[in-house]
């Protein structure tokens, strides 16, 4: 069990619970921070594996966690446009049921 | 042997200086969590907070022998020192001047 | 030296705990951001001692970053609610 | 020029335009974007008529090669999809042009060109990871097209998307970290040579599976695409609906076969083969519930979905032959869907601006005074029923042929059933456009562009039907797909 | 032992921001959690991504949240039926579980690309191998990645029905004398550490990202206490800005194809001053694009008051 | 290949397309593209009859999926049915324009009436099942929207009871297709022998799809329990109804049924494996039904609907009858119903729109009224119960014969109850006709300046007569070389002498 494999596990869990709290939240910041939460966990486990199957660092997959970052910035910044909209528009910080 | 000593000295020394740091930094999270009003708490948690990293930074300049990281460690601990002075001089100035604050109010008061 | 920095780093780890559980409690906002500010703080002697520690000298430019960045919450939160009382 | 010279532009200048069309005033963005359509069309048609008929083509971004570079693949499947998104999506702009707003459109072009962009990306990529960054790609343009204007509704439905298209998109990527750790590469090709099956490599290709399901809104991880497909603009429904859904689907049945799972999980094709039953009941029966024309063509797109999943169990056979009438039909069936409901979306829409409203009842009338509209919806609809002869029939054609032939039955009543069901929910809004009604309606008329771009796309969905040989043809050239299937 | 400590903090801390009821809690520890997680990288032996983590963390995506959350009405946390808990809990534990046993049956892989780079890495330009990954070998990946930042900012700025959303940047936030001094102290250096990390990529941890985002940290600072530019020249120098980076970019990989290359090749001989070049737009770009996501969702909220 | 029959499909499509096309207003241009298509496409017909007179077929091929191939080709069966179409579609035209005169949404209707035709002609000309298939269900597509072509909500529910007849028995009838096409691989009609190889080795599963294949075919024919979307679609116009009663829509299920039994399966083969016998015995039953039915209405178009669908049941009748008489009698059924039924509707849809009249009892005295169409009507129901010399006459004497060349003499029986039946429900409408005093006013009544002869406009009355007159000559020159019987017997002798 070395250091790698160690926070790969531990990105396992960040998974588990970023899951977890997508399911439970209507609440669309809370949905937010729990994709945050499931992508951090994502890319603990794509270095954490790589470099505990290597034994080393690998750059690569490095790289590629830089590259999804950047990424999940996008798109973090991009759904709380979307969520000020909506909340500017309805009051409300969840999305209201079918209604039509 | 005779490097022995003053390297024995210098780690101890060191030793001493990031431990110490480190007891600064409890000793600040601790005011931080007594004292009883947020202007007190800035006064804790400002100045034993900047005393202990600057132990800490002191204590591995202690270690390096290369004087770009030192003077790198040195330019941290004034960078993180002007920067707790510029933010605790905000939430200061945020808290005593609009002592009429609210709590946000989707806080539940639980303290 | 490992078990000094070892030490340091369970001392600063209590810190973080401490402070966050000023965090949790508040009651203000201006209490959570110092709560923030310390752990800002701390992470910063963290990432100094995990430096050395690891001989992972970028650690120390990850310090700088944060070191220069740490006030930004402050300085956003309390930008926000200046205004929105002004307005 | 060889097509490989020719195959960058496809990337290149589809980005090009994105930067052009957000920061030229709007008569310009107009413009380029006609050229740069035009060009694009030159593009793809060119690049299908030099294809060659011996093997795929590699394209070595960077020159740097497999395991550490990105390689671009084109092989028959990848141009006839390339031709596919250039036919679609030209129109559609062509719709654009005329039908939003001047106030709408410096939001749309950006977002346009950026979704195209992706589309050309992920057809051609052969890296994994690449595939992610073009999943994303797609999947915000799509979003951001969704929320375009910013109404309370396409926020509402472009939020539910997002999400669902994040989950599927870490799903996916999940599943690429499980597989760069077991086998240590990111490029298809490797992988597949290299692949081999185990505990981690399982768990991988579901989280891929399931990341891409969802994206693709199969049954029951459909809910966020009705709201999302009906509430867009037109043209933006018909680009979600006939490409961008597919794009993900394509990628599922892709690493599918290149990793030879058809011989490896004949219960997961099973499960999949009956929620795609599910799916075109379900879809179908939900599609007959709407009173709101676009909904009934969002929901059909649900049930229409369930026919792509019954490609997974068709490919599960022990004959090879049931296995390549499997891909063939299930290929052309996209290729048709995708036709056919575009030009459904856009016939809809131009129903939508004569009536006025979007209530089916609004379209009472209907068929006497745009019977132009009508019948492009009627050819899209043909096709979509799969009545002959449409591109939807030789489809499905192929499907019922493939499981006669692998002796699995129990799918051919599937797929007759789902037919009956969408000719039900289909002619009822026909029946909607016969009604005559005594009090006199005024109806807007839509320009003939916009007539015209539906018709095309309608009338392209049937004209399938009789030149069917020729995607076909495209689809079995060789390449790494047509090889994994033997 | 201090990587057992780290990951249960990780786990903790990301439960407490998913359970707490308070928001603004749950939003500091979740801001606390990058600061955890860049820990966590340099552990990992991955600066860069600490580095990145640290800058995007505290600097954008943290202030980002907590602009909105100032916006977000008051509200109790809607109840939650206990079907729903049940299936997050039951799907949460599964994956956990699944990903954990398959990731402790780990085999071991057959192609070392590591090798492979580290024989290719003269030939990249650069010395530093992440570096030449994102710049170089996978320089497609960070075309279309730059690709979906721009995006972002196009469809936040598609939600608004109106021609140029960029119009009024008005800053003028805040009016504190200390910090406006201090500001005149500290922004250069900000301006200073983003040119160190832009610097420092070729041959160490740092590039094009990093000091982006810390350069859209000092922007983000700079309009929140109202030093704003001119309004006019602003607007002009943003909507070049933010697209200079990726046209630069998308410009130079193409015009390897005018010597008969593929895209994206670099001549050998100028490959180190290309991707400099290239950082540097990107830098300057990300900078902007951040910042005017940033500013966009400000907007939105001026609009609603 | 020979773009000849491929051009008849594309006279009536390319029509279609114009109209659709033209803007609502344009009156005498569509009506002049009408009649020209109809002109050409007859020339057409008479040139591919020319063809087929000597031993030569036209065939037209288009691959549509690898192996499959859409086949046009006129052979003498395709040609009995295109001959019929394309003359009826003529006259039907003609009588549409007069009949459908000042009303609204003409465009769609002429469009997708030519389109009818087209499919009609498909289905004629199919040299494969999948062709068959192809055009059988164009057609299902373009009658729909002639059913609720005048958009009521009770047309809007016939078009719905129709479709769901229709497209279920597509669905079947696409089944089979697809099945036997894995049995057999694709097979042009008139390759029976393939057939036969694997009727051998499964006899079991072939004649299963055979069985799914009739059902597929018997929901348009309206055989005996799939004929119930036939009277409901009667609130469609008169020509529509003509159309699907006598030119398109049941005599192409009809027209299936024999190219099922005689050129996919093989009259032998099927007689041989005892395929026909039910066949016979449902046709017989929906003869008697229908009649039976018939008579039970008061509504003259729903009269004549039962009286299709048990008239149609004469010709199925006649090919199940294994030998050269009975077929000659089915065949030429399916020309001499055709005439006589278009002939009846034309009368009704006259009497609805000159007179407003709508029920049987509501005919009293039209005769004196509307002597020409009344005549006209008399011809056609004297045909239809089997009065010589009329056609009718004519297809009942060579189904009697060959009922009892195939050994069923209580065929013979069907028959006779039928026609007296038949007689049942047409002899008193005439009776009121011609011999009951006419009411003191009708129910509503068209302007007279259009009439021809105090009768019709002269739109509605000149195809009827010409119709009814056909249905006259088809039974007195019966024996002369241009009769349909001369051209059914054509194609018996190349069937049953190869």
């Amino acid at each position: 069990m070395n250091t790698y494999l160690i926070f790969a596990l531990g990105g396992a869990g960040l998974c588990g619970i970023g899951l977890f709290g997508f399911i439970l939240h209507d609440d669309l910041l809370r949905r937010l921070i729990a994709f945050n939460l499931l992508g951090s966990g994502t890319f603990l486990i794509l270095v954490g594996l790589a470099q505990s199957g290597r034994g080393g660092v690998d750059a690569v997959p490095q790289a590629l966690v830089l590259t999804g970052i950047v990424v999940a910035v996008a798109a973090t910044a991009l759904t709380l446009m979307l969520i000020r909209r909506w909340t500017q528009l309805s009051q409300q910080s969840h999305l209201t049921e079918e209604d039509e | 042997m005779e490097s022995f000593l003053p390297t024995l000295l210098l780690t101890s020394l060191q030793g001493l200086l990031l431990i110490s740091g480190g007891v600064l930094f409890v000793v600040g999270s601790i005011g931080l969590l007594r004292f009883p009003d947020t202007c007190s708490r800035v006064h804790a948690l400002t100045k034993a907070d900047n005393l202990g990293l600057g132990l800490i930074v002191l204590g591995l300049i202690l270690g390096t022998n290369s004087l770009g990281v030192a003077l790198k460690l040195l330019l941290i601990w004034l960078l993180v020192m002007f920067a707790s002075t510029l933010s605790g001089h905000l939430v200061a100035w945020y808290a005593c001047y609009h002592p009429a604050e609210k709590p946000l109010p989707q806080e539940p008061s639980d303290d | 030296m490992i078990w000094v920095y070892s030490v340091t780093l369970v001392l600063l780890l209590g810190s973080l705990l401490l402070g966050l559980i000023r965090i949790w409690r508040g009651p203000r906002l201006a209490d959570r951001l110092l709560g923030a500010q310390l752990l800002g703080t701390t992470g910063v002697a963290v990432l100094l001692i995990l430096a050395e520690w690891q001989l992972q000298p970028a650690a120390r430019d990850t310090a700088l970053v944060l070191a220069m960045l740490a006030m930004m919450l402050a300085v956003a939160l309390v930008a926000g609610r200046h205004k929105s009382r002004s307005s | 020029m060889s097509s490989l010279a020719l195959l960058p532009w496809l990337l290149i200048l589809p980005l090009a335009a994105a930067c052009l069309t957000g920061l030229l005033p709007l008569r310009a963005t107009q413009i380029s974007s006609l050229l740069v359509i035009l060009s694009q069309a030159l593009a793809s048609l060119l690049l299908l008529l030099w294809m060659p008929s011996d093997e795929p083509l590699f394209y070595s971004l960077g020159s740097w090669g497999a395991p550490l570079g990105i390689v671009l693949r084109l092989d028959g499947l990848a141009a006839a999809f390339l031709m596919m998104t250039s036919l679609i999506a030209s129109l559609c702009g062509l719709y654009a042009l005329s039908y939003l707003r001047p106030s709408q459109q410096p939001g749309f072009w950006p977002l346009f060109w950026f979704l195209w962009a992706a589309l050309n990306g992920i057809w051609l990529a052969g890296d994994l990871f690449n595939l992610y960054v073009g999943l994303e790609l797609l999947s915000l343009a799509a979003v951001g097209l969704v929320a375009l204007g910013g109404e309370a509704s396409r926020v509402k439905a472009a939020l539910r998307y997002l999400f669902a298209a994040l989950l599927g998109s870490l799903g996916y990527l999940l599943g690429v970290s499980l597989l760069y750790g077991a086998h240590g590469t990111l490029d298809l090709e490797l992988l597949a040579e290299v692949f081999h099956w185990g505990p981690l490599s399982a768990l991988a290709l579901a989280l891929i599976l399931a990341g891409l399901a969802l994206k693709t809104a199969f049954f029951p991880l459909h809910t966020w695409l009705p709201p999302a497909h009906a509430g867009a603009l037109t043209p933006v429904s018909a680009l979600l609906s006939a490409l961008v859904i597919k794009a993900s689907f394509y990628i599922a049945l892709r690493l599918w076969v290149e990793l030879e799972m058809p011989e490896r999980s004949l219960e997961v094709a099973q499960l999949l083969g009956l929620l795609g039953a599910g799916a075109l009941f379900w879809g179908g029966w939900m599609a007959l519930q709407q009173v709101k024309l676009k909904q009934v063509v969002a929901y059909s797109t649900v049930a229409q979905l369930g026919y792509l999943l019954l490609i997974f169990p068709l490919l599960s056979s022990s004959s090879s032959e049931a296995s390549h009438l499997a891909s063939q039909g299930g290929w052309l069936m996209l290729l048709s869907h995708a036709l056919a409901k575009a030009g459904m979306f856009l016939a809809a829409g131009n129903l939508i601006l004569c009536a006025g409203r979007s209530e089916l009842s609004a379209l009472a009338g209907l068929s006497r005074y745009r019977p132009m509209n009508i019948f492009a919806f009627g050819l899209a609809a043909v096709s979509l029923m799969g009545l002959p002869p449409s591109g939807g029939f030789s489809a499905k054609w192929l499907m019922l042929q493939s499981a006669l032939i692998s002796g699995q039955w129990w799918w051919i009543l599937v797929i007759l059933l789902g037919s009956l069901l969408s000719a039900a929910y289909l002619f009822r809004v026909f029946s909607h456009t016969y009604l005559e009604t005594q009090d006199s309606v005024q109806f807007g008329q839509p320009s003939l562009m916009l007539e015209l771009c539906a018709l095309t796309l309608a009338a392209l969905s049937i004209l399938l039907g009789f030149f069917a040989p020729w995607p076909l043809a495209w689809f079995a050239l060789p390449g790494p797909f047509t090889e994994a299937l033997g | 032992m201090i990587d057992l400590l780290l990951v249960c903090g990780l786990w903790s801390l990301a439960l407490t921001t998913l359970l707490t009821p308070n928001a603004f809690r749950a939003l500091v520890f979740f801001i606390l959690l990058g600061l955890l997680l860049t820990l966590v990288w340099i552990r990992l032996d991955a600066p860069d991504i600490a580095l990145a983590e640290a800058a995007l963390g505290t600097g954008i995506t943290g202030v980002l949240l907590l602009d909105t959350l100032k916006q977000q009405p008051q509200h109790a946390l809607l109840c939650v039926h206990r079907t729903r808990i049940f299936w997050a809990v039951f799907s949460g534990l599964s994956l956990t579980l699944a990903l954990s046993w398959a990731l402790l049956q780990a085999p071991a892989m057959p192609i070392a690309l590591d090798q492979t780079l580290t024989a290719q890495l003269d030939a990249s330009g650069v010395s530093h191998p992440i570096t030449a990954v994102l710049l170089n070998f996978r320089a497609y990946d960070t075309l279309l990645e730059i690709g979906v930042l721009l995006l972002a900012l196009f469809a936040g700025q598609g939600l608004h029905e109106r021609q140029h959303p960029l119009e009024q940047l008005s800053g003028a936030q805040l009016h504190n004398p200390f910090l406006r001094a201090s500001l005149a102290l500290w922004l250069p250096g900000m301006l200073l550490l983003a040119t160190y990390l832009l610097w420092a990529g070729a041959h160490q941890p740092g590039g094009a990202f990093q000091a982006g985002a810390v350069l859209a940290a000092a922007f983000i600072l700079m309009h929140l206490c109202g030093l704003a530019l001119d309004a006019q020249v602003s607007q002009h120098l943003l909507r070049i800005g933010v697209l200079v980076g990726f046209v630069l970019f998308l410009v130079v990989a193409s015009s390897s194809m005018l010597a008969g290359q593929t895209l994206l090749t670099y001549p050998s001989a100028w490959a180190g001053e290309l991707i400099l070049l290239i950082e540097l737009a990107l830098t300057f770009s990300i900078g902007l694009i951040l910042f005017s996501l940033f500013t966009l969702n400000h907007q939105m909220r001026k609009e609603s008051a | 290949m020979n773009l000849l029959p491929l051009a008849v499909l594309m006279t009536s499509f390319t029509a279609a397309m114009v109209i659709f096309l033209l803007p609502e207003a344009r009156h005498r241009l569509r009506s002049l593209i009408n009649i020209a298509a109809a002109c050409l496409k007859l020339v057409l017909v008479i040139f591919l009859i020319q063809a087929v007179l000597q031993q030569d077929y036209p065939e037209f091929s288009w691959e549509i999926l690898p192996g499959l191939s859409l086949v046009l080709r006129a052979d003498a069966l395709a040609m009995l049915f295109a001959g019929l179409s394309s003359l009826l579609w003529l006259f039907t035209t003609l009588y549409a324009i007069g009949y459908l005169e000042n009303a609204p949404n003409r465009s769609r209707f002429f469009g997708f009436f030519s389109l009818c035709v087209a499919s009609t002609m498909g289905i004629a000309l199919a040299g494969n099942l999948l062709t068959f298939l192809i055009f059988y269900e164009l057609l299902t597509l373009s009658t729909y929207p002639l059913v609720v072509h005048r958009g009521t909500p009770e047309s809007l529910r016939a078009g719905r009871t129709y479709l769901i007849y229709t497209l279920a028995g597509g669905v079947l009838l696409l089944l089979g297709v697809a099945l036997l096409y894995a049995e057999v691989g694709e097979l042009n009609f008139g390759d029976t022998a393939a057939l036969a190889e694997a009727f051998h080795a499964h006899p079991g599963r072939m004649s299963g799809i055979f069985f799914l294949l009739l059902v597929g075919l018997g929901v348009k024919a309206a055989i005996f329990p799939l004929h119930a979307w036939l009277p409901t679609a009667m609130v469609a116009p008169a020509p529509v109804s003509a159309l699907l009663h006598a030119v398109a829509v049941v005599k192409a299920g009809a027209f299936g049924i024999i190219r099922l039994v005689y050129d996919v399966y093989g009259i032998e083969l099927s007689a041989q494996q005892g395929l026909l016998l039910p066949l016979t015995l449902i046709a017989a039953f929906t003869i008697l039904y229908g009649s039976w039915r018939a008579l039970q209405q008061i509504d003259i178009k729903k009269r004549l609907a039962f009286s299709t669908v048990s008239q149609v049941s004469y010709i199925l009748l006649g090919i199940s009858l294994f030998g050269p008489l009975g077929t000659l009698g089915g065949l030429v059924h399916l020309l001499h119903q055709g005439l006589m039924k278009v002939t009846l509707f034309f009368c009704a849809g006259n009497y609805a729109e000159t007179l407003g009249i709508h029920k049987i009892h509501e005919l009293n005295g039209v005769g004196q009224r509307m002597p020409l169409t009344s005549a006209a009507f008399t011809l056609g129901a004297l045909g239809m119960i089997g009065l010589p010399p009329i056609a009718g006459f004519i297809s009942k004497w060579y189904l009697g014969l060959g009922a009892l060349q195939a050994g069923m003499p209580w065929v013979l029986g069907v028959l006779i109850a039928s026609s007296l039946l038949n007689a049942a429900y047409f002899l008193p409408v005439l009776k009121r006709i011609w011999f009951s005093d006419p009411p003191a006013a009708w129910p509503q009544q068209a302007s007279e300046s259009k009439r021809l002869w105090r009768d019709s406009s002269p739109w509605l009355l000149l195809p009827t007569l010409v119709t009814a007159t056909l249905s006259l000559a088809a039974g007195l020159f019966a024996a002369a070389s241009w009769s349909p019987l001369s051209w059914a017997e054509l194609i018996v002798i190349r069937e049953y002498l190869p």
